[in-house]
């Protein structure tokens, strides 16, 4: 058994209605924070983000929130440690980002509002150590008789 | 010597008392009066203050002094602190405090001046609390500490003394053979094996002899073997109103050895209320057991006759007509129907007050209370109310079965110039006799 | 030892046992003062008389009509806050598991909104009960210690309990330990002041209405 | 130590095991959304990590079940290796360690010595005092004796599980050994406690890379519980609260209630007092939490939970006596003690208002037959 999916498990009742009955409401809240933070990013540059994992939601309400969002025309794969996936939705600057362990589980969900996932950009240490990485690199190459 | 023995033997020497002495006096006639039931009534109460929404003298006033059980507040107090379950927790901590001679003397007028003991307050109780029992508990502490009112305390000790509540010049014996000649009625006295012993209210001897003749001419029309005895003929007693517990005992005692001496079966209470209390439903309990004889209101023996068809009655022409109820007989002593049953037997056009039956106003006159001089302008406060609901009946006759509230009534006549003559059931009666000629005189 | 255990523990024991032997105290110590025998003659049989005490018993609950115009809002008043406290003590969920393992029998409860409503509204209609005994005439005379406190006490238990179930003023464990700790108190207070009525209001309408009804008298 | 300037930061280390930023801060992210911190929180907690130096940590169990160290094992983000490789020099631990015997005792001395006042110790187990502290000895040496010697050197104690944290379950009633928690023995270090019995391995772990990432003590709660994992009550954030407010309870477990999942509050829930993450966090990565899985929250996290009654007994029910319960005969036997103590005394005042009434009525009588 490697995955959660697999236990056989038998529903018996449904999920308690007070938690699905609340959340349809629950999606037009969350497009208006999503609005929100547009807002600000587009008048401060202030990126945002909101936490799926926070947010109760049944799996209706998951496909409802993607829909209103639909699909984008980016879509970033990480690959450090599991594939980790950031697509654009529809919206620009709005991006749904699954983060990955190595056995594939889902161990974080973040709607981001951001140019750019904040997770990209490079800080500047590190360009310099790549530029020393590869400076190496070639001096090394130099030095290699018969080259 | 005891108090009782002290003033009884000099009244003068009453007001002499020193204040540790009448909190003492008190403190021993509340600690007399507490029993399970006055405890049970003292420990139910929750302050609520509904009582004083049912007393007039309150509605009349609005000053809460005269909450109905304010008035017990002394004998509250002292039950709290002598004979309660904590009592001797209170005591030890000093929580309760004792009864003072100043409080006393202030309760003075909130028992007596301000209480007509007519049981009002007792209906409206949401615990059901009787008030009135306790007030005429508290009445009788008053008494023990020198504190009843002259005019009460005297009439008092004079018809302990003499059966006559006051002295006359003419002995009220001398006087009841004169209105017999006077409204040429026979009057039976001091005559032995007979079935009813008839008794007479000393406010109809000196105010209103018609009644007086009245009852000795019904009974005649009614053929009834009875009498009136010289040594108990006046059917008040002041001790009650007093609150001389053993002066009231006594003074009944007075009656129930005549009604044995003459072997009656049945001791006829006249038109008065407190006289129906203290004989009907106090004087056995003084007495220790049961009384030999029957003791009934006049107008319950009448309506009696009426209903086994010994006595038939004439229309009445008293045009529109309203009832007073007397607090003694209707509220508190359960003769509701008895005058009613009367006077629909006359024909009476019967207009009842807004507040009627058991929920009547009193008078204003009752326990005592007519006859204390200071309370007289409070008194006519509270009557106001009563005398607004008889106008608001629009009737012109006015009849009521107590001399006591008949003598308020006429008082407050002079007073208010008030228009209406208070009637005599009693008197409408012996008018209307069925087959005789009458008496419109 | 925490607040709440405490409160649910050793002072509820001795709260429980000081009230039982509190309320026992004062009415035997009443109940066994000498009574005193009637040997007027009834004008009602004791079975009429019994009867006529029973329905004093109920009757009594609200002033008869002539009575209704001057006292009517009062007693409502105070009727109303007795209702709400029944309803939330005897109706919470949580109250229900204190009551049903102290007794052993349970009964189904009334939803957490409900009793928070009738909760808010007790508290309301004491606050007013309040106010009226400082400002009615009568009420501001009558008044001592004992009522002052007895009402103290209990709208210390309804605003604690609102406070734990509502989350504020603190931690809940507190405020609940302070929740049960005040009906500790209270329970301590019970045999001591008015709150006794509680076991006097029917027998005492019940046998002065009996004695009433004997006499033929209105009750 | 000037050794310590030429340790590689947490970043470079990293680095070294080719773990790339971009998948650290993922780390953190998800961390930081497991522990229901901000949303922005992990990026930020992942950069001042890899700033920061890679702290020495010691971990010593008393008197304990490793339950705490099976939990703490069994992290999901980050793991344990992900922790220990990548973030802490775990120096000392004796049952996670390859080491043994005089060779490990070695190691947590030349531990301590090279780090002293700098490295993180973690305390799992409660401290037995009693016999002089033989009830728990490594080495010869007695638990206590070991608290109080790696306590000196230690920049924070850490207190895993309710056992280090307030005693736990060898500090229940009778508390045969005498044990007590840390902070009752050591004063005079920050002490951070992680308790549960036992705790959410996330909230170990989070507990831990907070306090590396700021090198400060956290914001506590009264039992210096971090704020963050132990601020709301398993009741304020259970999804069963509804079934709460509705007045719908399980009465028993295996009734309509319970299978329509309605509160546990009667069957004994302690989520109301208790604090802690486990309806957010949850366990196991997440899966599920006690009442999830349909049993009553047993109030592990705080202080004395095992001596607080029945954990089957509703938290508004009465308890008093040993048992910590009570049954209708116990309240009988209270209830019917005390009245007959409240008769007794109400015969005897009664008797003495009665007494007092005789007396005053004789002497009353006595004077009226002077009279007479």
């Amino acid at each position: 058994m490697s995955r959660l999916g697999e236990i056989p498990i038998r529903i018996v009742s449904r999920t308690p209605a007070a938690s699905t009955g609340t959340i349809g409401a629950g999606v037009t809240a969350i497009l208006i924070e999503i609005a929100t933070q547009l807002d600000r990013l587009a008048d401060g540059g202030e990126p945002g983000a909101i936490d799926l994992r926070s947010l109760p939601m049944s799996p209706g309400d998951r496909e409802q929130l993607l829909k209103a969002l639909g699909p984008g025309e980016v879509t970033i794969t990480l690959k450090g440690d599991g594939e980790s996936t950031i697509n654009e939705t529809g919206i620009q600057g709005v991006w749904w980002s699954e983060y990955r362990d190595r056995g594939g589980e889902l161990i974080a969900g973040f709607i981001e509002i951001a140019q750019v996932p904040a997770i990209l950009p490079v800080e500047p240490d590190q360009l310099r150590r790549g530029a020393q990485q590869l400076r190496a690199g070639a001096a090394g190459a130099a030095q290699q008789p018969g080259n | 010597m005891s108090i009782t023995a002290t003033l009884s033997a000099n009244l003068a020497l009453e007001e002499a008392r020193s204040p540790e002495a009448r909190v003492a006096g008190a403190m021993r006639g509340f600690a007399l009066e507490i029993g399970a039931l006055s405890a049970f009534r003292m420990e139910s109460c929750i302050h609520c203050g509904i009582c004083a929404d049912a007393c007039h003298f309150y509605i009349a006033t609005e000053d809460p002094q005269y909450t109905p059980i304010w008035k017990v507040e002394p004998f509250k107090q002292a039950y709290k602190r002598e004979s309660s379950a904590f009592a001797p927790v209170f005591r030890w901590l000093g929580l309760k405090k004792k009864v003072t001679a100043d409080e006393l003397e202030h309760w003075q007028y909130l028992l007596f001046d301000s209480c007509n003991m007519c049981g009002r307050c007792s209906l409206i109780c949401p615990m059901g609390i009787d008030v009135s029992a306790l007030i005429e508990q508290a009445r009788h502490a008053m008494f023990e500490a020198g504190l009843a009112p002259t005019e009460l305390y005297e009439k008092a000790a004079n018809q302990k003394r003499t059966g006559q509540p006051e002295d006359s010049a003419e002995p009220y014996r001398d006087k009841l053979l004169a209105i017999g000649r006077e409204f040429g009625v026979e009057i039976p006295l001091d005559k032995s094996d007979v079935e009813v012993m008839l008794t007479v209210p000393r406010t109809d001897i000196e105010h209103y002899p018609k009644a007086v003749a009245a009852l000795a001419r019904v009974m005649q029309h009614l053929g009834v073997s009875c009498t009136f005895r010289s040594d108990g003929l006046v059917a008040e007693n002041y001790g009650y109103y007093a609150g001389g517990k053993e002066w009231q005992r006594q003074i009944s005692l007075r009656l129930i050895d005549e009604a044995l001496a003459c072997k009656a079966k049945l001791l006829i209470v006249p038109e008065c209320g407190h006289a129906y209390t203290a004989l009907r439903w106090e004087a056995a309990d003084l007495y220790g057991k049961p009384l030999p004889f029957k003791v009934r209101h006049v107008t319950e023996f009448l309506a009696e006759q009426l209903q086994l068809g010994k006595l038939t009655l004439r229309t009445a022409e008293t045009g529109a007509t309203t009832f007073h109820d007397p607090c003694q007989l209707v509220r508190k002593g359960g003769v509701t129907n008895a005058p009613r049953t009367l006077m629909k037997a006359m024909g009476v056009e019967l207009h009842e007050m807004k507040n009627h039956g058991a929920f009547s106003f009193c008078c204003g006159g009752g326990g005592g209370v007519v006859d204390i001089q200071r309370a007289a302008p409070l008194r006519y406060r509270a009557m106001e109310n009563k005398l607004r609901e008889v106008d608001d009946t629009g009737a012109s006759t006015f009849i009521t079965s107590c001399s006591d509230c008949r003598r308020t009534f006429d008082d407050a006549r002079s007073h208010f110039n008030w228009e209406k003559t208070p009637r005599s059931l009693l008197e409408l009666v012996a008018d209307n006799l069925a087959g005789t000629a009458g008496n419109a005189a | 030892m925490d607040l709440v255990s405490f409160a649910r523990g050793p002072a509820l024991e001795v709260a429980l046992a000081v009230f039982c032997l509190g309320v026992v105290w004062r009415i035997v110590g009443f109940a066994l003062l000498r009574i005193r025998r009637n040997f007027n003659e009834p004008r009602n049989s004791l079975v009429k008389a019994i009867i006529g005490g029973v329905i004093a018993t109920g009757s009594r609950s609200w002033p008869h009509s002539e009575f209704t115009v001057r006292t009517g809002a009062g007693e409502a008043l105070g009727y109303g806050y007795h209702i709400g406290l029944f309803i939330v003590i005897l109706a919470f969920a949580p109250h229900i598991a204190f009551f049903g393992s102290l007794f052993g029998v349970t009964w189904p409860a009334l939803p957490n909104s409900v009793i928070t409503i009738f909760s808010v509204l007790t508290f309301t209609l004491l606050l007013a009960v309040l106010f009226r005994r400082v400002t009615h005439r009568v009420l501001r005379m009558l008044s001592n210690f004992d009522d002052y406190f007895s009402w103290f006490i209990t709208t210390l238990v309804i605003v604690t309990g609102l406070m734990a179930t509502a989350h504020i003023g603190g931690p809940y464990q507190t405020i609940l330990g302070l929740h049960i700790l005040s009906f500790d108190a209270l329970l301590v207070w019970f045999p001591f002041g008015k709150l006794m009525h509680a076991f006097y209001i029917f027998p005492s309408r019940a046998i002065n209405g009996t004695l009433l009804s004997r006499k033929g008298a209105a009750s | 130590m000037a050794h310590y300037h030429d340790q590689p930061t947490i970043g470079e280390m990293l680095e070294r095991h080719g773990v790339s930023r971009r998948t650290f801060i993922k780390y953190c992210t998800a961390m930081a959304s497991a522990l229901a911190l901000p949303p922005l929180a992990g990026r930020a907690m992942a950069e001042q990590l890899r700033a920061a130096l890679r702290p020495s940590v010691i971990y010593l169990s008393f008197q304990e079940c490793t339950g705490c160290l099976e939990s703490l094992i069994r992290s999901f983000s980050p793991s344990i290796e992900n922790l220990i490789f990548d973030v802490i020099s775990l120096d000392y631990d004796d049952t996670l360690m390859a080491a043994a015997g005089a060779q490990a005792e070695m190691a947590r001395d030349k531990a301590m010595k090279d780090n002293y006042g700098k490295y993180v110790l973690v305390i799992d187990g409660s401290v037995p005092t009693g016999a002089n502290g033989a009830y728990c000895a490594l080495g010869g040496k007695s638990a206590v004796d070991i608290l109080r010697e790696a306590a000196k050197g230690a920049a924070a104690i850490v207190c895993v599980g309710t056992c280090s944290s307030f005693g736990g379950v060898p500090f229940a009633d009778p508390n045969p050994t005498q044990a007590w928690p840390v902070s009752d023995i050591v004063s005079d270090k920050p002490i951070v406690n992680v308790s549960g019995c036992p705790p959410i391995p996330e909230v170990i772990t989070g507990t831990l890379l907070q306090f590396i990432s700021t090198g400060k003590v956290p914001d506590l709660d009264e039992y210096r519980r971090p704020k963050v994992f132990f601020g709301n009550t398993i009741h304020d954030r259970c999804y069963r609260r509804p079934f709460y407010d509705q007045g719908k309870f399980a009465k028993s477990f295996d009734d309509e209630g319970a299978r329509n999942g309605w509160c546990l509050f009667e069957l004994g829930c302690k989520g109301p007092t208790t604090y802690n993450a486990c309806a957010t966090t949850k366990w196991n990565g997440g899966t599920s939490f006690p009442i999830e899985s349909g049993h009553p929250c047993l109030g592990c996290s705080e202080p004395n939970f095992w001596d607080k009654g029945s954990f089957y007994s509703a938290l508004s029910a009465p308890r008093w006596g040993k048992a910590g319960e009570v049954s209708p005969g116990d309240v009988l036997k209270v209830v019917g003690g005390a009245a007959a103590v409240g008769a007794a005394l109400g015969v005897a005042s009664a008797g003495l208002s009665r007494l007092r009434q005789r007396h005053i009525e004789k002497s009353t009588t006595n004077n009226e037959a002077k009279e007479s």
